[in-house]
């Protein structure tokens, strides 16, 4: 019998770009992992894609559907925060295993949590200690955020906010910018924001922490330089980082970038996706493999697809990924997992080689807090 | 015998599923006025619009001016020199009393001498110049309908009841302004209710009825023939002024 | 009349009064063979789902169409019979959706919620079809829709703002009362093949409350007070000099067309046991209902039926079918590439303005034609 | 009107209508007003400066739909998929002439723009011919199915757009020298702003002089209202239709183009993105006025940025609220030409 | 009661006056409408009869002045307040329901009068009496057999007679006529004429005529009024009335006494 898996993701809309990298990734992982077999215990593995739309809605059916009329076995998604909320109660009304990848949103780990639930990529809190860890560990630092005026954006403030206090003392949020969630104008808020900061003593970091189009070159090109004020830009998929280039010499975190990790799984996946694809792996492409290898690695070590095995296996089970080893925590099943402390290079040799490694972040400096109600 | 300038044989003309004209044959000689008459839904305004392409005949020949016009488009036949009145009247009501006649003028600026002729005959459109065109009274839009077409000589008029909602001093000036216009060599086919004013007008008469030609002649014949006048259009022209 | 008419009125003064039928139709029949056989197919498809089909997309898809036959209907008698355009449809069906969600989740997943849900998500969106009626119907038409878009991004805005009621852009996942969950089983044993299970029970309270409504609707069109709205369409003006206080009746369309919106929201809240922004307030649902409508046959209530199902089944099908035509056409080069499911937006986009064309008086106005 | 002078006997009583100046006076009262609340007279000028050439960009991409929507009457939500195929069109500049764009040399780079415009003007006036023949034309008249019918194309086209350019975000290099600011003192001015507004300004003059000085103006409205009349009048009103409409599409890319450099990255919806912007504008300036929405631009992206800067909570809704606020006092909006 | 209906005016207006900007279209008329009586509105176009019909049924507001009813000042109200108070008004410009049939145009008059609009439960043809009176009023302006045609697809003149109908199904107090008979042609005139003949006869109602065919004026008056330039400058007996030299001048053109 064959080992069915139903990848959900938000393949057309505005995110088609992440959803085709995850796709892609998940599928290379299982290639990888099973040696080009596709099969794990001679039990081919079948891989259902479903096309959620973003729409939290279409996402949960999707898994109804998924559970009820295909009978996976388990199932990996979704690539909006709120489709994937949607789908944790069918998870738990099915008494199936659900992979979150690659949604963010800490809810997910956290209060909205059921045991069914395991997540491979970064939440929030994750991407926010990486930030954190990003800043000096020592002298006055004073920081400015920039975010969408939104839940997201008040939630990663918050978690930075948090991360800071946690891990580096030395550092003060002086300052909250929120934007409306799709501005295009960031005169007024960059103002705002220099205002807030110049006559700050010590490093003054602007933080911007934003999804969709950013407002880097808007924020750079009015000069904050002339008060001493650097921005630190959160990391982001490749062609959203190629505007980085122009503006050498920024800091700040990242949860992947292709030549960071430096391990055979790695080196397989660059080498294998420059050639298929013409094009280094991104973000969503580690985030996809990441989960292929925490499902093959789960039916492996459970010696089947019985759920409450797969529950027990996967619990605390550590599995290689393309950015070294992840752990699911017992205590909420979030991966732990490195971040890595990015530099933008001032030259690049194509349009891909953007930024350099300062530091790796490993996992156990970042102590991530549980949230779930268990 | 000259050619007439405008000849309407055999056309039929169709809207939607309705037949509405049956075969309509006449003929508008050059230089003078011919009148349109018959009872309410006979087909005169069908007929006009179908001479101006507005509806398509679906049969029949309609000859303007030597070249076969049945299947040309609206705006190829009226740059072949006819101007149109509509019934409805057709004002822009968005444009100024200006602005409705700057279009009317195809052809560049309107002639001085005219515009002030045209504003003689209508003081009202010149009191009113610079006013949206949807304001004015409803006898005062009917003279800007005339206006316009009138703005520049064309080679024949087809006018649709330019009388109604005319007080009985505009109906003499609009008399006056046909007759005018016959003399500088236009042509003019005219539908019209108001008999008194047909009857002074008319060198012919065309009746319709149930969309077919039922008479066609001198105008002064229908204006001596009393009985004729009964029995074409169900009224005497005594009864009526 | 002339074909060209894109808005066949039913006046037709020979129609008795007579039997149930058609008393419970509001004697607007069909008047056309094809188009009741058309419906009846229908009525009885999704009176039958459950029992015909198995899985769950069956269902879904049929509750799903019995809702957006409401939410069309309720739009039809703003659009088609009242002639205004409102980009705030979304905003009454996301207050009926978020009315249940907020009751069911932060209060508790009781019948009582359901019913206090409901009534505050009725009373709100009454007041705001009220208000916004009052305050904007005295304007221009092409204002009034403006105003209706300005006001619906606010109501999004608004729903993503308050995330600590509405969930944010996250939405609300909640229980539902124990008698509507799947766990909940009527008969230990399946009647026809099929388990009496909770979930069927929330489709038929979905189906029976979705039809109980749109008869309403169809009433109400069909009523003196209907008339007096095609009237005020056709010519505003005149039904103002004729006695009518415009204002009034298009404010009093709004209000009913408004309810009837949110209880299509509630009772999507219930089926889907979730309710967030992009489910029930999104501009493209709007253009969804738009497009029933007007491919259904604008102003004719049996369109939004025809047009509800059409396009719910082609939007929910649509991908499965290009999947088994690409795979079917693999090989071939760059057809399977065009019809590859990832595309199909494509052609939604092309069923979009085919649609309009092939339909100049909706799929009702076509088949009504031949007979008058 | 040049056309036609006014009777010799000039028109009694009633005078000209007189050009209404207070909507202009708006933008400088808007601008003194909010003075004190900023505070900063350095930064009121940098957020002052800023509007007015976010403004300017704003009409760029409204300019078009001004012509189209306000005076022709046609509710096309296509306009957002052309701005966006605008933007992309630049890529056919760009792919080979990049080197242009690193160069430090102010005419090179200038001439890169102007390339990209001639080039994305040109490909989207070509959509916007096809657009016309295939998706608008049948439905003149009826705003319902324009909306569905160009909602339809807008959707084909964004998924062409997707098809032939990929669905991930492509980032577009401004030219070197257009990059950065112009700082004085704490004063700062962006150059590409600098561009935006000579364009802008460009665009907006030839607009007024070409529906000014010629009947084209009338002849739309005209035509609008009573096409046959127009026809039967001689004009061949389907032929000026389509050329409007190319002409609208046109300019669409051509803001495509300038809000494409302005972000310097391309996504299929960017265009769309806008488009609630673009209404507000179009409605505030009163349908159909070149010069109200050129107005209605520049006060929607001043308001925006002084409010963005004194009440960020408030930015949300500031469009909204400055549109209620002009239909208060004009229902109209602002110098309406259409009147429907 | 009938004591009473002789001495309040049915119709009373009071310096009513609008201007648009520098223009007074209506200027300062007052005047009185008793029931029974015809009245004839004349003047030369764009002398204001249109706009003082439209002050008083609502259409627009006055500047300055007030509008009574049967003794009530209606002078703010809606047009459908006013229409609800007994005023009827027919169009200059032909006003229908372009897509409803002919039938369905007067059912719709009769159905205001019957104050039905609001029922929102029952099926409309539940209301037989409305329908057979809008056909019955079909039937007395020759439009019978035309009853299924949307007026869209009318001719003209029978676009006027339905104008007609609608005015007559509403049944108000006070007919206000604006140039009935214009586009008829000269067969179908009588039928109109006989119609508000009709009207006149019961001698409850007030008929407003405005009018520009002499004869039919001449034939039907009891009072003439006459305006010009927005001002009421005659008002009396119609024989006087058109002899008087304003009219003849102003208005019918006639050179009055030359030397
Ligand atoms: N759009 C239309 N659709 C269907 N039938 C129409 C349409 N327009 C006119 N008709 C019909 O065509 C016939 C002729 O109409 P037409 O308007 O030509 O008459 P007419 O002689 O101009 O009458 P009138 O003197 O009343 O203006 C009428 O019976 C009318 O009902
Ligand atoms: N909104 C307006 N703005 C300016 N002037 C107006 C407006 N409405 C009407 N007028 C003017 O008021 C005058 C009176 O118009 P009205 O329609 O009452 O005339 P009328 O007596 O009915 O004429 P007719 O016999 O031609 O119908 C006209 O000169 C008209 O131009
Ligand atoms: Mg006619
Ligand atoms: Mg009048």
């Amino acid at each position: 019998q064959d080992i069915k898996i139903a990848l959900i993701a938000g393949k057309t809309g505005p995110l088609e770009a992440y959803a085709k990298q995850t796709e892609a990734g998940f599928m290379m992982g299982l290639e990888y992992l099973t040696k080009g077999t596709m099969a794990i215990n001679g039990r081919k593995i079948n891989v259902i894609v479903k096309d959620d739309q973003l729409k939290a809605d279409l996402a949960k059916t999707l898994l109804e559907q998924a559970y009820n009329d295909d009978n996976v076995d388990l199932a990996v998604g979704t690539t909006s925060s709120a489709a994937a909320l949607a789908m944790l109660p069918v998870a738990e009304e099915n008494g199936k295993v659900l992979i979150v990848e690659p949604a963010v949103a800490d809810a997910i780990t956290g209060e909205k949590w059921n045991r069914f639930i395991f997540r491979t990529s970064r939440n929030s809190t994750q991407d926010a200690y990486g930030t954190a860890a990003a800043v000096p560990a020592s002298g006055e630092v004073s920081i400015a955020t920039l975010a969408q005026d939104y839940a997201f954006g008040k939630d990663g403030v918050a978690a930075l906010k948090n991360a800071l206090a946690e891990i580096r003392p030395n550092a003060k949020v002086v300052f909250e910018e929120y934007a409306p969630q799709n501005a295009t104008d960031f005169t007024a808020s960059a103002q705002r924001i220099f205002d807030a900061l110049k006559d700050k003593p010590g490093k003054k970091i602007i933080n911007i922490i934003w999804a969709g189009q950013h407002p880097l070159p808007k924020i750079a090109d009015l000069k904050p330089e002339r008060f001493g004020i650097e921005i630190a830009p959160g990391g982001n998929i490749l062609p959203a980082m190629q505007i980085y280039k122009n503006y050498p010499g920024m800091e700040g975190a990242i949860y992947y970038y292709h030549a960071f990790p430096k391990n055979p799984m790695n080196d397989w996946l660059v080498a294998e996706h420059q050639k298929r694809f013409n094009a280094p792996p991104d973000f969503f492409t580690a985030g996809g493999f990441a989960a292929a290898s925490a499902a093959v690695t789960a039916i492996q070590k459970a010696g089947g697809t019985d759920t409450e095995k797969l529950i027990t296996a996967m619990e605390g089970m550590t599995f290689e990924t393309p950015k070294g080893p992840m752990t699911f925590r017992k205590e909420d099943h979030q991966a732990m997992q490195e971040m890595y402390h990015f530099k933008v290079k001032a030259n690049g040799k194509d349009a891909n080689d953007l930024l350099d490694l300062v530091a790796t972040i490993p996992a156990d400096k970042m102590p991530i807090p549980v949230r779930n109600k268990r | 015998m000259t050619e007439p300038l405008l000849h309407l044989s055999g056309v039929h003309t169709h809207i939607g599923p309705y037949h509405i004209l049956h075969g309509v044959d006449f003929a508008v000689p050059a230089g003078e006025l011919t009148m349109l008459l018959g009872r309410n839904g006979a087909g005169k305004t069908t007929t006009l619009r179908t001479i101006m392409g507005l509806w398509q005949a679906s049969s029949g020949r309609i000859r303007f001016d030597g070249s076969d016009i049945t299947t040309r488009s609206t705006p190829d036949i009226a740059r072949s020199g006819i101007a149109y009145v509509p019934e409805a009247m057709g004002i822009f009501t968005d444009l100024t009393v200006r602005e409705n006649i700057v279009l009317a003028a195809r052809s560049g600026p309107v002639d001085r001498n005219r515009l002030d002729w045209i504003l003689g005959l209508f003081p009202a459109l010149k009191r009113f110049w610079n006013l949206p065109a949807g304001n004015l009274s409803g006898g005062q839009k009917q003279m800007l309908a005339i206006a316009r077409a009138i703005a520049e000589p064309r080679r024949l008029l087809l006018i649709d009841e330019p009388t109604k909602g005319l007080a009985p001093v505009m109906v003499r000036s609009m008399i006056e302004a046909f007759r005018a216009l016959k003399a500088s060599g236009e042509t003019i086919l005219l539908v019209e209710q108001n008999f008194y004013a047909a009857s002074a007008l008319g060198d012919h008469v065309v009746v319709m009825d149930d969309g077919r030609i039922v008479h066609s002649g001198a105008m002064s014949d229908l204006v001596a023939d009393k009985t004729m006048q009964q029995r074409l259009l169900g009224l005497s022209l005594d009864a009526h002024q | 009349m002339s074909s060209s008419s894109a808005l066949p009125l039913a006046f037709d003064e020979t129609r008795r009064r007579g039997g149930i039928l058609t008393s419970l139709l509001s004697s607007d029949l069909p008047r056309s063979r094809a188009l009741s056989v058309i419906l009846f197919s229908i009525f009885a498809l999704l009176a039958a789902t459950p029992f015909l089909f198995s899985g769950s997309q069956p269902v879904g898809t049929a509750a799903k169409i019995c809702v957006f036959i409401v939410l069309v209907a309720s739009y039809d008698l703003l659009l088609g019979y009242s002639g205004i355009v409102s980009f705030a449809h979304t905003m009454f069906f996301g207050i009926g959706g978020y009315g249940i969600a907020i009751a069911l989740e932060r209060v508790s997943p009781t019948w009582g919620s359901v019913a206090i849900g409901s009534a505050a998500a009725l009373g709100l969106s009454a007041v705001l079809a009220i208000a916004i009626g009052l305050l904007s119907l005295r304007v221009r038409a092409i204002f009034f829709s403006m105003i209706t878009l300005a006001v619906a991004t606010a109501a999004a805005v608004l729903a993503s703002q308050l995330s600590e009621i509405t969930g944010g852009e996250d939405g609300l996942s909640f229980q539902l009362p124990p008698a509507l969950r799947p766990a909940f089983r009527v008969f230990s044993e399946p009647v026809f093949g099929t388990m009496i299970n909770g979930r069927l029970l929330a489709y038929y309270l979905v189906f029976a409350v979705s039809l109980v409504v749109f008869l309403a609707l169809l009433r109400i069109v069909n009523s003196p007070f209907g008339r007096v709205l095609q009237a005020i369409r056709e010519n505003e003006f005149r039904a103002e000099a004729l006695g009518y206080r415009v204002v009034a009746y298009r404010t009093a369309a709004s209000v009913i067309s408004a309810l009837a919106a949110t209880i299509a929201g509630a009772l999507m809240a219930l089926w889907l046991r979730y309710n967030g922004p992009d489910t029930t307030l999104s501009f493209s649902i709007m253009i969804d209902i738009l497009l029933m409508v007007v491919i259904g046959g604008m102003g004719t209530m049996y369109g939004a039926v025809i047009g509800a199902a059409l396009f719910v089944l082609a939007q929910s099908y649509l991908q499965v079918l290009m999947g088994a035509g690409s795979a079917a056409l693999a090989g071939i080069p760059l057809l399977p590439n065009l019809i590859h499911p990832d595309r199909w937006l494509l052609w939604l986009g092309a069923l979009f303005i085919i649609s309009v064309y092939a339909f100049p008086g909706g799929i009702v106005g076509r088949l009504r034609q031949g007979k008058p | 009107m040049s056309d036609m002078a006014a009777p010799s006997t000039a028109p009694a009583e009633l005078p000209r209508a007189k050009t209404d100046w207070l909507p202009l006076l708006l933008v400088p009262a808007l601008g003194l007003l909010a003075l004190p609340f900023v505070g900063s007279p350095s930064t009121w000028v940098t957020l002052t400066v800023a509007g007015l050439a976010m403004g300017m960009m704003i009409f760029l991409m409204a300019s078009g739909l001004t012509l189209v929507f306000g005076l022709m009457d046609i509710i096309n939500f296509g306009h957002g998929v052309f701005i966006s195929l605008g933007a992309y069109a630049t890529l056919l500049v760009l792919g080979p002439l990049a080197g242009w764009a690193l160069e430090d040399s102010i005419g090179l780079n200038l001439a890169l723009l102007g390339l990209c415009i001639l080039v994305a003007m040109g490909v989207t006036a070509l959509a916007g011919a096809v657009f016309e023949r295939v998706i608008v034309r049948p439905v003149y008249g009826s705003h319902l199915k324009q909306i569905l019918v160009t909602m339809g194309g807008l959707i084909v086209t964004e998924q062409l757009i997707h098809a032939i350019w990929g669905a991930s975000p492509i980032p577009i290099p401004l030219p070197q020298s257009l990059r950065g600011a112009f700082v004085f003192g704490d004063i700062v001015m962006e150059r590409y702003r600098v561009v935006a507004v000579v364009i802008g300004l460009a665009v907006f003059i030839g607009m007024q002089l070409l529906l000014n000085r010629t009947r084209i103006g009338l002849l739309i409205r005209a035509g609008v209202e009573n096409p046959e009349m127009v026809e039967a009048l001689g004009y061949r009103i389907r032929r000026l239709f389509v050329s409007v409409f190319i002409a609208g599409s046109a300019l669409a890319g051509l803001g495509g183009v300038m809000w494409a450099f302005y972000r310097q990255t391309l996504t299929a919806g960017m265009g769309m993105e806008v488009m609630v912007l673009v209404f507000i504008v179009i409605i505030i300036g009163g349908l159909g006025s070149v010069g109200g929405c050129f107005v209605g631009s520049i006060l929607v992206a001043l308001v925006a940025n002084y409010v963005g800067f004194i009440e960020p909570k408030l930015a949300l809704i500031s469009n909204i609220l400055v549109m209620a606020l002009v239909l208060i006092w004009r229902p109209q909006g602002l110098f309406p030409v259409a009147r429907r | 009661m009938t004591a009473s209906t002789t001495t309040t005016p049915a119709l009373e207006t009071r310096g009513l006056t609008i201007r648009f900007g520098g223009h007074v279209a209506v200027n300062d008329v007052s005047c009185r409408f008793t029931p029974g009586t015809l009245t004839s509105i004349v003047g030369p176009n764009g002398a204001g009869k249109t706009t003082y019909f439209n002050l008083i049924s609502g259409q627009l507001r006055a500047t300055s002045g007030t509008v009574i009813v049967g003794g009530e000042d209606i002078t703010g109200l809606a047009p459908s307040a006013r229409t609800k108070r007994g005023l009827g008004r027919a169009f200059q410009l032909t006003n229908l329901f372009p897509q409803l049939t002919a039938l369905e145009n007067v059912r719709l008059a009769v159905q205001s009068r019957a104050d039905a609009g609001w029922s929102l439960l029952k099926v409309w043809n539940t209301r037989r009496d409305l329908v057979e009176q809008a056909e019955a009023v079909l039937e007395r302006v020759r439009l019978a057999d035309k009853r299924h045609i949307a007026p869209k697809a009318l001719s003209h003149g029978d676009q006027r007679k339905l104008e007609v109908a609608l005015l007559i199904a509403m049944e108000p107090k006070v007919f206000m006529f604006d140039e009935p008979t214009a586009g008829m042609s000269v067969d179908e005139v009588p039928t109109v004429l006989e119609l508000i003949n009709d009207i006149r006869k019961r001698g409850d109602a007030t008929v407003l005529l405005v009018e520009h065919k002499m004869d039919v004026v001449r034939s039907l008056s009891d009072r003439i009024i006459v305006l010009h330039n927005g001002a009421l400058v005659a008002d009396g007996d119609p024989a006087e009335v058109i002899a008087s030299p304003v009219v003849q001048e102003a208005y019918l053109g006639v050179e009055v006494a030359r030397d």
